[in-house]
């Protein structure tokens, strides 16, 4: 359990590029980019984590209980707001590409793209 | 308590906001808006400039929330402006204020969008220059990132754009999730996000595989912004289809901030730790000076006027990392000045081909040969700027790229000053060849490349055709920014003062000390560098010498059908450029393998050295 | 430890971690094969359902990690609102391809 | 390239890439052993300080609120982004359609479905409100308040058709409200540098039981207008990109 999260880390990352590599729809591609996203928020709240500790609110549990690092949660926020914010401006694009280009795959758009 | 830092960057936040509020009301009043914007960018440059002047004397270091750190431990975020961060915030607002200048007449018509994209980009801008804390660093980037994606794509109803704004934002998306691994990776480490603690806290003990893949994902990102090869592939896409006033700012700043960027990531966070080893700076003079070569190599071979200024740049960014990979002050001082009076001619030149569109409807080399006689004035500050590109004394840019080359030389890596004069010359060659085709028609027209024909045959139509005058707010901006590109040559001790500035900025302890415990350390006059900066002779005579030869070749494009010995058809690098031509293939899925590659092969390098 | 005997403390506010081990291990295996079929997915639309359902384990993990309020924004965002806007513009593009 | 060499390419690079990834990861103090102090130290003050027993809203709207500017108007211009794309184009509605995807039938919503989505809205908006104002206290804030809030609004669609969707959300009256919203969250900071602080800083009263809605000053305030701007961001980016779909439908017609 030691690096084990982290290897996953690796695994999401990767096979959200090879998705992007490989993508022959942007759709999909655009999802793709969302996977390789997730990445970093399970790498952030990974590296944050201790072990028996609890969630870093104290309303309901004494002040000095041994909390989980909450920074890399409000990074992890962060990340969230910008991950939907980068998707909705992307899937416009795609949706005025389909219109300009009628397709959506990548090697068309480059060919075609005038 | 010194507010300049956090004004700069909320002004405009809130001029976005006010205007994209108001925007209803303001509609058919464009006066407004565009007074609005250009009084909000300016107020923004006089901002940063006198912070600038506050500068000298010790950073300034401002915390959010008033949130200092106790123990040398920060819990809030910190912008530390310097005179070298704060310059280029300043160098950005001021090409902000020209662009909105310039498009003011420029675009018949425009929604209030335009000016709050440009001011959360100028925003954005700042507060990457400015912050001191890694976090923060990658939400202005975001910012910055965002607000160019969307401007690249500000005319959707034609093809070319929304691709280049796909592949743009597909490829920064890819390096910003990057850099945020790596800033996760760090902050396991360490437990801190401000760029002086991590550096600190790692400098502690020897490097291991942690730090070099954190530096390595971090500055990912940044190389992609920062269009170094093979991270490049976006900018020409982007910068050929964006509205002109935005491709000032592309190629005038936003690629340069991605070169700082490194600069400040290295200086404040991992040099110390990484220990300056001299596979640094090899590593990064390779890619800088491959970056240089291939990008001149198609700037060359480029007709389409917009993307000939992106390949460019591209070349110019090589040339800039390679100053800054010398890891000596006088490199990167000498980087700086590069900057600066690249920036300026750059903005310069993108204004005129502006005003060419403008007036004549096209960007094609081609099309457009001998058309641009009667804009007289425009030809006139286009060749001047041009000249500038190709370092032209008393032009900064040969002040600057002199002493990257003085440092070099000093660091027994004399030969680089061939490539540095080898791709001036090819790309002041290019630029020049378009100022007397389409200025001044000498010459005969380049030949029709079929594949380039396909590039440039959808008009860029930002603007109703066949205007017959140009106006005044669309032509003085490019004159003043081209007269200040000598300016700065003869600002009062200006080496002293960059020198000193770099200095101050690879002094990584310095640095640590005035942000974590307030201290004011680095004082100019202190200052006594291993190697002053000057005007050299073999500065002026590299610059001179490029120039010269930029122009030689200018003339030998546009005449050498003329001589008999040559054969027509012939076309000189024309299969070395179709190769490299079949790389650049506005496939996205292409563009993130090269990403990876590069990051492999940089990684691994690294790795290998420093293990 | 001179024979005192070891006692595990158990407070009321911290989880047996070796179940929290465990729990913890076997989603992050799912969430891995999430992400490896949400890539492998190539039909646009399916992939949006695949998309919202890797969006709840990861839901689902951050709460295992103690984030719960990252678990709201992963809830809200990937599992909700980004598969609208997903359905939303594969509405507008599924036509025919050229 | 072609599919076939970059794939190979790819899997080739990423092989080095991701055993340089793990090398690097291997250096982490391993899952579990946070080692501090960042988060560690705000744990210990937080309460103490700002009055509110959620950290991390303590966190991303005071210790490291400047982040949360930052990422606001990264939703505001996402949301500009999204409306210049796709509104600029207005006039395809007249005229003959330059669409690809034109022609297709429109699906009326079943009655099932509308029953649904009128019984979630009350809920939808009373929860997207209960979260947007109880950030300092518990796993909740302006953002996912925002969202949930925004969901209501898709749901009066899904109620009542695009008609009555665009009638609640009118265009220009979003617009002006994200604006305030995100400008709002600045504005609270510059408030602070008028009265002669450093930006953000909290100038009001935090109250005084730790945890209660009006406790931790400006922290509630700021986790206020976030909610008003990813609420109003998200109603403009949905609304634009069901203007989309409904441009098809008319088309049709």
């Amino acid at each position: 359990m030691q690096i084990f999260p982290f290897i996953v880390v690796v695994w999401i990352l990767a096979v959200g590029l090879y998705g992007i590599v490989t993508s022959r729809h942007l759709v999909h591609l655009i999802v793709c980019l969302i996977v390789v996203q997730s990445s970093t928020y399970v790498l952030l709240l990974g590296v944050g984590y201790k072990t028996g500790a609890v969630a870093p609110y104290f309303f309901d549990v004494p002040n000095h209980t041994p909390a989980v690092d909450p920074v890399v949660q409000a990074l992890a926020l962060t990340d969230v707001v910008v991950e939907a914010a980068v998707s909705a401006l992307l899937l416009a694009f795609a949706i005025q590409a389909h219109k300009r280009f009628g397709t959506l795959d990548p090697h068309e758009l480059a060919q075609l793209k005038g | 308590m010194d507010q300049l830092p956090v004004l700069s960057v909320v002004v405009p936040l809130l001029a976005a906001a006010a205007v994209s509020a108001l925007g209803p009301l303001l509609r058919g009043r464009r006066a407004v808006l565009d007074a609005a914007a250009i009084g909000t960018a300016g107020a923004v440059t006089v901002m940063l400039v006198v912070l600038l002047t506050r500068t000298a004397h010790g950073d300034v270091v401002y915390w959010f929330a008033g949130f200092r750190p106790s123990h040398g431990i920060a819990i809030g975020i910190d912008f530390a402006a310097g005179p070298l961060n704060t310059g280029l915030a300043a160098l950005a607002a001021l090409l902000v204020t020209a662009a909105m200048l310039f498009s003011w007449r420029y675009f018949d018509e425009v929604g209030t969008y335009y000016h709050a994209l440009m001011l959360t980009f100028l925003a954005g801008m700042a507060g990457f220059c400015l912050t001191g804390d890694i976090f923060d660093l990658f939400v202005w980037f975001e910012l910055m990132g965002v607000s160019a994606y969307a401007l690249t794509a500000y005319r959707p109803e034609e093809r070319g754009p929304l691709q280049g704004a796909l592949n743009f934002a597909i490829t920064n998306s890819v390096g910003a999730y990057l850099s945020l691994a790596g800033i996760a990776i760090i902050y396991g480490r360490t437990g801190a996000l401000n760029m002086a603690q991590i550096g600190q806290d790692i400098a502690r003990h020897r490097p291991d595989g942690l730090v070099v893949v954190a530096f390595v994902l971090i500055i990912a990102g940044l190389l992609i912004k920062g269009a170094i090869v093979p991270f490049h592939f976006w900018l020409p896409d982007a910068h050929a289809v964006a509205p002109t006033p935005v491709c000032v700012l592309f190629s005038g700043v936003m690629v340069e901030l991605g070169l700082y960027g490194i600069a400040r990531v290295y200086w404040s966070m991992f040099g110390q730790a990484l220990g300056h080893r001299s596979v640094i700076t090899a590593a990064f003079l390779a890619l800088g000076l491959l970056t240089a070569v291939v990008g001149a190599l198609f700037c060359f071979r480029e007709r389409h006027i917009k993307r000939l200024l992106a390949f460019s740049t591209i070349s110019h960014a090589g040339m800039f990392l390679a100053g800054i990979a010398l890891l000596t002050p006088l490199g990167l001082a000498g980087a700086v000045v590069y900057v600066a009076g690249h920036a300026l001619l750059k903005a310069a030149l993108f204004l005129c081909v502006g005003i060419v569109l403008h007036r004549l409807g096209s960007v094609d080399e081609t099309a457009l040969h001998g058309r641009g006689r009667r804009l007289r004035v425009t030809g006139v500050v286009f060749t001047l700027a041009a000249l500038g590109l190709a370092d032209l004394p008393p032009f900064a840019t040969f002040l600057g790229k002199g002493w990257v080359e003085d440092s070099a030389a000093t660091r027994g890596l004399g030969w680089i000053i061939v490539i540095f004069v080898l791709c001036s010359v090819l790309v002041g060659g290019a630029v020049l060849r378009v100022a007397g085709g389409v200025f001044y028609g000498l010459g005969d027209p380049p030949s029709e490349d079929p594949e380039m024909a396909r590039e440039s045959s959808e008009e860029t139509s930002e603007t109703a055709q066949g205007k017959t005058r140009t106006p005044l707010t669309m032509i003085i901006p490019a004159a003043v920014l081209v007269v200040a590109a000598i300016g700065v040559v003869f600002v009062p001790h200006i080496g002293i003062g960059v020198e000193g500035a770099a200095v101050r900025f690879e002094d990584q302890a310095a640095y640590n000390a005035t942000v974590l415990s307030g201290a004011r350390v680095a004082h100019p006059a202190a200052i006594a560098p291993a190697e002053p900066a000057g005007v050299t002779v073999t500065a002026v005579a590299t610059g001179a010498g490029s120039a010269l030869g930029g122009l030689a070749l200018a003339f030998f494009a546009l005449y050498w059908r003329r001589l008999p010995v040559l054969r027509r058809g012939f076309e000189p690098g024309a299969g070395l450029a179709r190769s490299l031509r079949r790389l650049q293939s506005g496939v996205i899925n292409d563009y993130v393998t090269w990403i990876v590659v590069g990051l492999a092969c940089l990684g691994g390098a690294l790795a290998l050295a420093i293990r | 430890m001179n024979g005192i005997p070891v006692v595990a403390v158990v407070t009321p506010y911290t989880t047996a971690t070796g179940l929290m081990d465990v729990l913890q291990a076997t989603i992050l295996v799912l969430v891995a094969l999430g992400a490896t079929a949400v890539v492998l997915t190539r039909a646009p639309t399916r992939q949006v359902i695949v998309l919202s359902v890797y969006g709840i384990l990861l839901a689902v993990l951050f709460l295992a990690f103690q984030a719960p309020d990252v678990t709201l924004s992963e809830l809200t965002v990937g599992a909700v609102a980004l598969p609208i806007l997903l359905l939303l513009t594969l509405a507008k593009v599924k036509g025919r391809q050229k | 390239m072609t599919p076939g060499q970059r794939r190979w390419l790819f899997l080739a690079a990423m092989a080095c890439f991701g055993v340089l990834l793990v090398w690097g990861l291997a250096g982490l103090p391993g899952f579990g052993n946070y080692p501090g102090p960042y988060g560690d130290i705000i744990n210990r003050v937080a309460v103490g300080q700002t009055n509110a027993t959620g950290v991390v809203s303590a966190i991303n709207f005071e210790y490291r609120g400047f982040d949360t500017v930052g990422e606001e108007f990264i939703l505001f211009v996402a949301a500009a982004g999204v409306a210049t794309v796709l509104r600029r184009l207005r006039g395809e509605r007249e005229g003959p359609d330059r669409d690809e995807a034109a022609g297709r039938e429109q699906v009326p919503t079943s009655k099932a479905v509308r029953t649904v989505a009128l019984v979630l809205t009350g809920p939808a908006v009373v929860m997207g409100w209960y979260l947007a104002s109880h950030a300092q206290a518990s796993p909740s804030g302006g953002f996912q308040g925002g969202v949930v809030l925004a969901t209501a609004f898709v749901l009066v669609y899904l109620a009542g058709q695009f008609l009555s969707f665009e009638r609640i959300s009118p265009v220009d009256l979003t617009d002006a409200v994200e604006a305030l919203g995100a400008g709002g969250f600045a504005a609270v900071g510059i408030t602070a540098v008028i009265m002669g602080l450093p930006y953000l800083q909290n100038f009001l009263p935090l109250g005084t039981v730790p945890g209660a809605v009006s406790s931790s000053g400006t922290i509630a305030l700021i986790s206020f207008f976030v909610g008003i701007e990813v609420a109003a961001a998200f109603v403009l980016i949905v609304g634009e990109l069901l203007d989309q779909t409904l441009l098809v439908h008319e088309g049709s017609r």
